[in-house]
């Protein structure tokens, strides 16, 4: 894609492709299918006619039907539905929630704002390798609990939750179970015939769509109630308000169909590139890899190094762009919680970076950035007190 | 979200030439007439028929209606005309709508069709 | 812009700019443009370069400073982070609150759920012209009122309120004041340097810009404080989560740019069409125009038909493209409250049509708007039994 | 957001070339270190100088640091180094923060700049 750059953020978003490009032009320049989907004349029912099959092509990627799907504005909106959503319509049943504290923000602030709002929350740690045991989550319901949140892959490391077990369990137990799928769907199976999940988040924007368009999935089950948190209109079964961009339901259902056909392909060059990466710095000293290969989607990989400060360890490997830590924390500068929480100092969580690549992504990009990263920790280690 | 397409192939047809809309062009030995309407939507549909023999030798309609209400006041003519009147009640608003892809939330307003008919039907003094 | 449409339906959502699809094009497969804008690495930098300019160019077009913008997914979520964000962030100081019941769904249905969770809202009638009395709102004003919300350009009929007074008579009475802008902003001048407004929501797709792309204004006064609605991230000065859409920003920023341009001549040239498409239909039989001339937008016109019925009305038109009363309530089919309030009766209201313009408008396509709105017109009486 | 160019031309040229960082080359009379930290960020800047009759022969620094702090200790040496120790707390923390285009943010790590020059100067004996 680029003749400067060597993008190898792929977790904070993807490039868009082509073919979608192709089809969002289509629909922006169509003979109305620009229109409010919404208007019941002409060119109203040829813009609805192309968000219905949209949504078919990302029901088909889930095995979920159309009329479960809302369309939001991507996953942190879902997320602020769904959990919002379905606690404050179960509020009456009870009002303890569960999570961990390694989720996403857009999860785990919402949490803490219901908390401030007066539901009490229970953060359950991950196990060292960053998985919820199902036994701690088993200890942790309770009676009044009415919601689960924890998401599919982290953000940051990639460590891959069993939500299938999670969602057994929570079905089980008669509480709700949602799942911020946002950096899985489209990348690794995800069954919704299959999956015991009640409520999941996605954004079009990770698998090759457009920014700016997400969904929710609510299953179709009588507990499954969730209230909107915006108003101000019937679109969405009137749960999210709003005029829908059809140009961006267009890109998210060309981008579901696309990674439907090319998922297989995608993750084994995922996974051919990780190897070749890991392979390439694997012997630097002092070098920790941060989520088991095993336990983690491949197509992110996550490494912290002893004695190197990450903010001038980023800057030395420019022109490639990766991230350290989560790239909504990237701003911040506080250490990742994530990393913590798998047993690394701050010192080593502030050195970690985030490799993550995706399709686009050639031998030669890997190359560049394994030659990079290895001159990098050199040059910061070279200035280093800590010896 | 609207529905992808609200008028089918035959509602479209029937609107857009809607034969029985009108008043009586002959002269009957009796002629009916039922006055419909409905509050909700302010819709009112008006049936005229020339009757000679117990048979409905012409039939019209006036309808403030939407396309469908107006379509199926069409197909009822079309299929009432030259009829005997006594026949009429067996046209149900429900065959209608599914014949006519009506959406469910105007099962209301279609009732006019049943309530129209029997109303004629009353008044020629074969109800019953 | 079609062979078989007549779309006039620009109020609804406008057709795209075909030079807002370049630059958007551009942005998506251009090096780097799509990144995350809050990734510090050299493509997020490019991208948060690229939201910057945008910013600055809608900043233009209303005279604001950048940094009072918030990108929001459209004009209803601006609506509903500016009044539920006000009316919480200043519930403390009071409870109460003024609208009208002629405002778009996304701020009617905003005080509506504010009102279940016990806040009070006065809701303020408008006069016969649709036009809110400052006298009325003046006695409305308590203590207690925290927020008042006018629309500046009403969707359905186009009539303008008096902004202007409205925002002084609120800050006189230390009140904060919101304005649902969707329909003026790009088409009216809205001059922020001079406009005693504190919130002001807006969204891209009324002017010619992208859909699922807004902007919440506001002012730079201590008074203006605003709760956020949805949590993950420090986006948006942590007013609004979610990775910003970058695409969607640089349509938002050309089509603003190009609507500060063009402002002039787009308003003349759908004056004239406005005049030549009265001109076509005035002599109807029972026509009426609903709001008055020199109190509306003019690209809408918005007129009623005694003794017709509105669906029927509306297919017989096709293909020409047009409203019945607002997009938003078409499917809904209860006749628009704003038309009953100029004093139309429920028959009326139901017949209302409204036609909306704009710059690809042309006279052909008004001349056969005329024609086959009398035709529909001629057809529907003649089976009408309202005679 | 994220500023559109958090590193100016210096600071990357600085911190790409930072010729004193390492150590001291050099056999000096005196030979003055400064370790200084900063517990938030977890930033250390050690000042290595060789003195040679009150002036600073030889001065290099080593840094656990973002780019910010490195591009500002190796002006310090550059500034430093020939001249006099007693000269040195004339540099100030402000001052490089404007040159370097420093984020207020990092104000507390760059004060590690300060601390280190003074704990030079009170080893050297000369404060005061
Ligand atoms: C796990 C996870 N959840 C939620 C989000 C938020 O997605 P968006 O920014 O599209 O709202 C992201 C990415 O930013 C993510 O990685
Ligand atoms: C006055 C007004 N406010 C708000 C909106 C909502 O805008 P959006 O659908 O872009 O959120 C619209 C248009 O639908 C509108 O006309």
């Amino acid at each position: 894609m680029s003749q400067d750059l060597v993008y190898l953020d792929y977790a904070a978003t993807t490039p868009i492709d082509l073919r979608v490009v192709e089809a969002m032009q289509e629909c922006l320049t169509g003979d109305g299918a620009f229109a409010n989907p919404a208007s019941i004349h002409i060119a109203g029912r040829r813009a609805a006619a192309i968000v219905d099959s949209a949504r078919e092509q990302l029901a088909e990627l889930l095995d979920a039907r159309p009329e479960r799907l809302i369309w939001t504005s991507g996953a942190t909106e879902s997320d602020n539905l769904a959990i919002r959503g379905a606690a404050t319509a179960r509020a009456h049943r009870g009002k303890h929630l569960i999570t961990m504290p390694t989720e996403h923000k857009a999860v785990a602030d919402t949490f803490r704002a219901l908390a401030r709002e007066g539901f009490e929350v229970t953060w359950l740690s991950p196990d060292d390798n960053g998985l919820l045991s199902t036994e701690l989550l088993a200890d942790a319901i309770r009676d009044e609990t009415q919601l689960v949140s924890v998401m599919h892959v982290n953000n940051e490391t990639g460590v891959i939750q069993d939500i299938c077990a999670i969602g057994e369990l929570c079905r089980s137990r008669g509480v709700l179970f949602h799942t911020d799928a946002a950096q899985s769907v489209g990348k690794l199976e995800v069954d919704l015939r299959n999956l015991p999940v009640d409520l999941l988040s996605l954004t079009a924007h990770k698998f090759y769509g457009p920014q700016g368009i997400g969904a929710l999935y609510i299953a179709d089950r009588p507990q499954c109630s969730v209230l909107p948190i915006m108003f101000g209109g019937a679109q969405e079964k009137r749960l999210r308000p709003g005029t829908l961009p059809v140009h961006l339901i267009v890109g998210a259902g060309v981008a579901a169909s696309l990674a439907g056909d090319e998922r297989e392909v995608d993750l084994a060059h995922v996974a051919a590139l990780r190897d070749r990466l890991w392979a390439g710095i694997a012997a630097i000293p002092g070098l920790t890899r941060n989520g088991r290969e095993a336990d983690c989607y491949p197509g992110i990989l996550n490494v912290s190094v002893a004695g190197v400060e990450g903010e001038s360890l980023l800057l030395g490997m420019e022109p490639v762009c990766v991230a350290s830590g989560s790239a909504c924390n990237s701003t911040s500068g506080e250490p990742s919680y994530v990393l913590r929480s798998l047993g690394r100092s701050d010192a080593d969580a502030q050195s970690a970076v985030r490799f993550s690549f995706g399709k686009l992504t050639t031998e030669d990009d890997i190359d560049t950035a394994i030659e990079r990263y290895r001159r990098s920790v050199e040059h910061c280690r070279s200035m280093s007190p800590v010896t | 979200m609207a529905a992808s397409e609200p008028y089918n192939e035959e509602v479209r047809a029937l609107f857009e030439n809607p034969f029985h809309a009108g008043d009586l062009q002959g002269v009957y030995p009796e002629t009916l007439t039922a006055d419909v309407s409905e509050s909700e939507h302010g819709a009112r549909l008006v049936l005229y028929a020339g009757i000679d023999d117990g048979k409905i030798a012409e039939i019209r309609f006036r309808a403030f209606a939407c396309p469908h209400l107006v379509a199926a006041a069409e197909v009822v003519c079309r299929e009432a005309e030259g009829g005997k009147l006594s026949e009429l009640p067996t046209i149900k608003a429900n065959e209608l709508m599914e014949r006519l892809s009506v959406p469910v939330g105007k099962t209301g307003r279609m009732l006019l069709i049943e309530d129209a008919v029997e109303k004629l039907h009353a008044q020629s003094g074969c109800a019953g």
